[in-house]
């Protein structure tokens, strides 16, 4: 450690190494901390949050797949007041970052989620644009261009924090989203989240999801992931968290050189709950063993 | 507090057809268990990423054991099936909350079906007083002597009659008309909702063990929702999850109509 | 198998059971006759072949991740003169259907490759639209309905014989692409063909592929590909051939319930190369033991 | 003709740091290899899904036993390592073109480096008259003493000079300056293309075993496909896959600066 610098910094916000949650997979760091030290996070990313509570879809909402998972929890969460009373303040105990990712059915519900979370301790918005508009139909805000770059304009007008712009990977040409992100006032992206994807069982004759489809995450989507973050780190230049099957400190080294300043954990928290940590360690391994004195200077080191 | 050990697996074997006994040693998770909780497997297959929840049905807490009956349904389990004494498994736990036992109770009743009846073991070990004890199942219904050795009364069922009463556990219940102050019941879902229902015509409280599918099993990624009667919530519900709320819930409490 | 009907039928084109291989897979059948009779296919599906030789990407053109494989083989093929000279003789040896992909990197170049390959004794066609249009600056064909609907009409004037058109996953909305496809003229869709990846050689600090990215395939896709095709057979009339991640009988009956007419089996025949003939079997005793009798019962059974 | 076997192992233990000598029992395969052919392993992992290529190193045809010499630098290697005697692994084979052997010529020069030495002990069986071998390695070149006890002249290089001469086999080779009719030759490209070029200059022919990335090893993919000169061609070369047109070509055939 001692000569080797981790740290990172998005916006103005400096993280003492380049690892976080990824959203929706480690609760709001509760349930982790029987097996990480928190404190040991760069940040932690927590689960989305809405304006108002939302009950999420009907169960099952968990199908297994060859090397991933698919989900269809529906983003349930409690809502903004909830989160405020009980999970800022647990979290505010470690010396960790707090990113909160924040989910919406309209441009107002996400401003308002924006604004009440803005009164709130917390490091850094995340904006989920993978959500249903639902005045649109239910077209996902995050695979239209001008929607994308409408709701984040928008939004923000409302958020006192730096805004991550979190991009749906379902889209024809991720760098068009990404700039449109970025046009309407992204501070960072972050990426990927989940495919869309679906299972059927064979002898039930129907879908295992009562949602039908869901959101596929986990190792096997890796190779798309990583795909997307080098495309959009050539495209924009707002610092990116990547991620999408990172299992271990390699994982997190192939992000961080395909133009990631950050990394995010996800589905690896279920194989494994040291996950995070390890990859923490992993990653100060690798600086030390081939003698990389700052982080930054493996970043987007791919052409 | 959840741990993750490397058990050592001393003994794995078939007990029934597909079913399979498996003892392993986690001194730290089995100080920490309780009836009615359950653990997380690994398989250790790179296709199978996530960890299989499965019920403890006994506990050595001085030796450090865990039994845990299982059955092979797929590749996860079939996975579990070949493994061989001394092989080490990745388990976490103990997981969610098992069954409230109220001391002033001095008769029980026990409904297990299929492969819901293991959990009940360790429990009705942990059960003061007279217990009664209904298992079912399509044709075989296992741990039938395990449960007498404990000194239960036995009732059995099966779908085919193949073994004891033709019908169903409730049936059988019916039929019996068990007495105690609570009943405790693992089993497929119809069938715990069929005992929920039985007891509250017959005035006892019943508790449920309830299944879902899992991806964390500790609470963080609110996969396994189930739907519990809230009066306070707009829609006269709210979803709980089995893995950290749960497994076991009031019979009363549970949107059975979902 | 006495009782049970495996056969489907694709325009008019009839084929023994629903199982094929999937194009750039299995060459010409040549390499895998040593393991499987090709006799006992439905059809066989060969390798893109172009109107002139193409050279295809430098080498590496492979590379592994979890669950799957990357290429960048790059439609390499040593062109229709060559393939009517070899390989149509060969596999009209055996009592299987011919399947010609069609690739080209302009309308033109697709149009004088069906009209040659319309001279041939093959059965029906598949165009590839996931290559790149050279003269719109590299955009594939397949990612821009008005693009796909174009250059399945000349094709169409140009092929006689009925005409597949292969989609790539890489879109927003595969069923906008799906339905351009059919008002071009489409008599049937086959779907997906590879996703876009990526893997990092963190020791190298380079791509492991030659060309950066590459097509992702194998059994990590699946899921994607199932919902892709369900989408798609929710969307429109005509015959589906599906495939992405397909290594067993039980992935193939997925397909098949998803909506698929056919299934093609791709990338599971490099990990096993009996796959093919396995699933034909394992596919007939799935329906044997599930009591059906034409496997057009459970065809789209998913609501 | 290719086969798929499911081969015993009777043998799997490491010779060098991290390289090991396995030895399995494929009766059909063995009876139709050749000295430079390669064998597709599977790993049987789940995450893993292609075989990993590895040269046939011996053949006893008689015993129906291969032996594969494997070093271990990822995953699929790794859990070859971890195989015990007794243990199956699925094998395709036999792949690609061998060595080709003209009996006429009775002085031969083999030149291999680190991992690239094995494929040559079956070759140097096979050759009739004098063989002049060449291995190297960055520090431990392996085999040595094989090709010893099969009567050849062993030279060893090695790049840090803690084994033989320092320095790459083709300085100990113009160091030696060996005579003979054919060279054949196995190791990193690097070096493959530097006996190719000292071969020329030296006006002996080179047959080199190339390696490229493999999807199926049989040549349906064009996965693994290489440079090889072509005057008919535009461009001046055409490709050609190492799998089924190799591994071996004629160094003089090979395009070597892409
Ligand atoms: C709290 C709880 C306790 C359980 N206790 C036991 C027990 O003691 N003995 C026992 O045999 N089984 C038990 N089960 C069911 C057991 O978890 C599944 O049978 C097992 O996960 C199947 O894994 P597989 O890989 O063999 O099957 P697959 O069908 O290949 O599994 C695929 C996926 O579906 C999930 N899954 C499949 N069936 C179920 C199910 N019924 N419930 C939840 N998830 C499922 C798996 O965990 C996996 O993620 C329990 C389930 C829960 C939720
Ligand atoms: C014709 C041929 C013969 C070979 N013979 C031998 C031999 O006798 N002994 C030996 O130790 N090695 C040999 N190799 C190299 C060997 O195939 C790789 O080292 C091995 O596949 C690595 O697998 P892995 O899972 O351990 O590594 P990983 O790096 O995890 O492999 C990931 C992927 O890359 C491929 N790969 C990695 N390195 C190579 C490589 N150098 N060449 C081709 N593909 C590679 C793997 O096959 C796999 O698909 C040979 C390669 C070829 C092409
Ligand atoms: C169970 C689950 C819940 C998720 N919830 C959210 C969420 O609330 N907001 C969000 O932006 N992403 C959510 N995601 C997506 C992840 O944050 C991440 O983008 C995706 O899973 C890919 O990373 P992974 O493969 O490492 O899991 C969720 C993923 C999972 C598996
Ligand atoms: C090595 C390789 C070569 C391929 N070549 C072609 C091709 O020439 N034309 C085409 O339409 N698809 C091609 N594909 C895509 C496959 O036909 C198929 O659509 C894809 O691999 C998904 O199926 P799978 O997961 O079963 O492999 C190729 C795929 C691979 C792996
Ligand atoms: S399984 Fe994750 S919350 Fe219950
Ligand atoms: S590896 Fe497939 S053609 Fe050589």
């Amino acid at each position: 450690m001692s000569n080797i610098k981790t740290s990172v910094a998005i916006c103005g916000v400096e993280m003492k190494n380049p690892v976080t949650t990824a959203s929706g997979t480690f609760g709001s760091g509760r349930e982790y901390a029987d097996f990480v030290d928190l404190n040991k996070l760069g940040a932690v990313t927590v689960k989305g949050v809405a304006d108002k509570p939302w009950n999420g879809n009907n169960s099952p909402r968990i199908a297994e797949v060859y090397g991933g998972m698919l989900n269809s929890v529906g983003l349930q969460n409690p809502g903004a007041d909830y989160f405020i009373e009980n999970d800022v303040p647990f979290l505010r105990q470690f010396n960790t970052k707090i990113i909160v990712n924040i989910c919406g059915h309209s441009i107002e519900e996400y401003c308002r989620a924006a604004e009440r979370l803005s009164e709130a301790d917390v490091d850094l918005f995340e904006l989920n644009i993978s959500c249903p508009n639902v005045s649109e139909g239910g077209i996902t805000f995050g695979t239209v261009p001008a929607m994308a770059e409408k709701v984040v304009k928008e939004v923000k007008k409302y958020c006192k924090k730096p805004l991550i712009v979190k991009l749906t990977p379902n889209v024809t040409d991720i760098t068009e989203i990404a700039r449109a992100a970025v046009s309407g006032g992204a501070d960072a992206l972050s990426l990927i989240n989940t495919l869309l994807g679906m299972k059927i069982d064979i002898n039930k004759r129907k879908p295992v999801l009562y949602n039908k489809v869901g959101g596929f995450s986990g190792p096997a989507i890796k190779p798309v992931a990583v795909r997307m973050v080098y495309q959009v780190s050539k495209a924009v230049d707002v610092p990116i968290i990547g991620m999408g099957g990172i299992c271990d400190y390699k994982d997190a080294i192939e992000f961080i050189m395909a133009g990631a300043t950050m990394v995010a954990v996800g589905t690896a928290n279920f194989m494994n709950p040291f996950a995070t940590a390890e990859i923490v360690d992993g990653i100060e391994s690798f600086m030390v063993e081939n003698g990389i004195k700052d982080i930054s200077d493996i970043r987007g080191i791919i052409d | 507090m959840k741990l993750v050990e490397f058990a050592e697996i001393i003994e794995n074997r078939p007990i029934a057809d597909k079913i399979y006994l498996m003892k392993i040693t986690c001194p730290k998770i089995a100080a920490l268990s309780a009836a009615g909780q359950f653990v997380e497997l690994y398989t250790g297959l790179g296709e199978r990423i996530l960890p299989r929840p499965i019920s403890i049905s006994e506990i050595d807490a001085i030796k450090g054991e865990l039994t845990l009956i299982y059955q092979v349904v797929g590749n996860g389990t079939e996975c579990f099936s070949r493994k061989n004494k001394g092989d080490l498994i990745k388990v976490l736990g103990p997981c969610g909350n098992g069954f409230k036992i109220n001391n002033e109770i001095k008769k029980h009743i026990i409904a297990g079906g299929g492969i819901g009846v293991p959990p009940l073991v360790e429990l009705c070990k942990n059960l003061e007083g007279d217990v009664s004890v209904f298992i079912g199942a399509k044709s075989s219904p296992i741990l039938a002597e395990k449960f007498e050795s404990l000194g239960a009364k036995v009732y059995v069922a099966s779908d085919d009659g193949s073994a004891g009463f033709k019908g169903n556990v409730v049936e059988l219940m019916d039929k019996m008309k068990p007495e105690g102050g609570m009943i405790y019941s693992c089993g497929p879902k119809i069938m715990l909702k069929f005992v929920a229902e039985w007891g509250e015509k017959n005035g006892i409280p019943v508790q449920v063990s309830m299944e879902e599918r899992m991806a964390c099993g500790i609470g963080a990624c609110v996969g396994c929702a189930i739907k519990i009667k809230d009066s306070e919530s707009e829609n006269g519900w709210k979803h709980l999850k089995v893995c950290k709320d749960g497994p076991v819930f009031m019979g009363s409490e549970v949107l059975w109509n979902e």
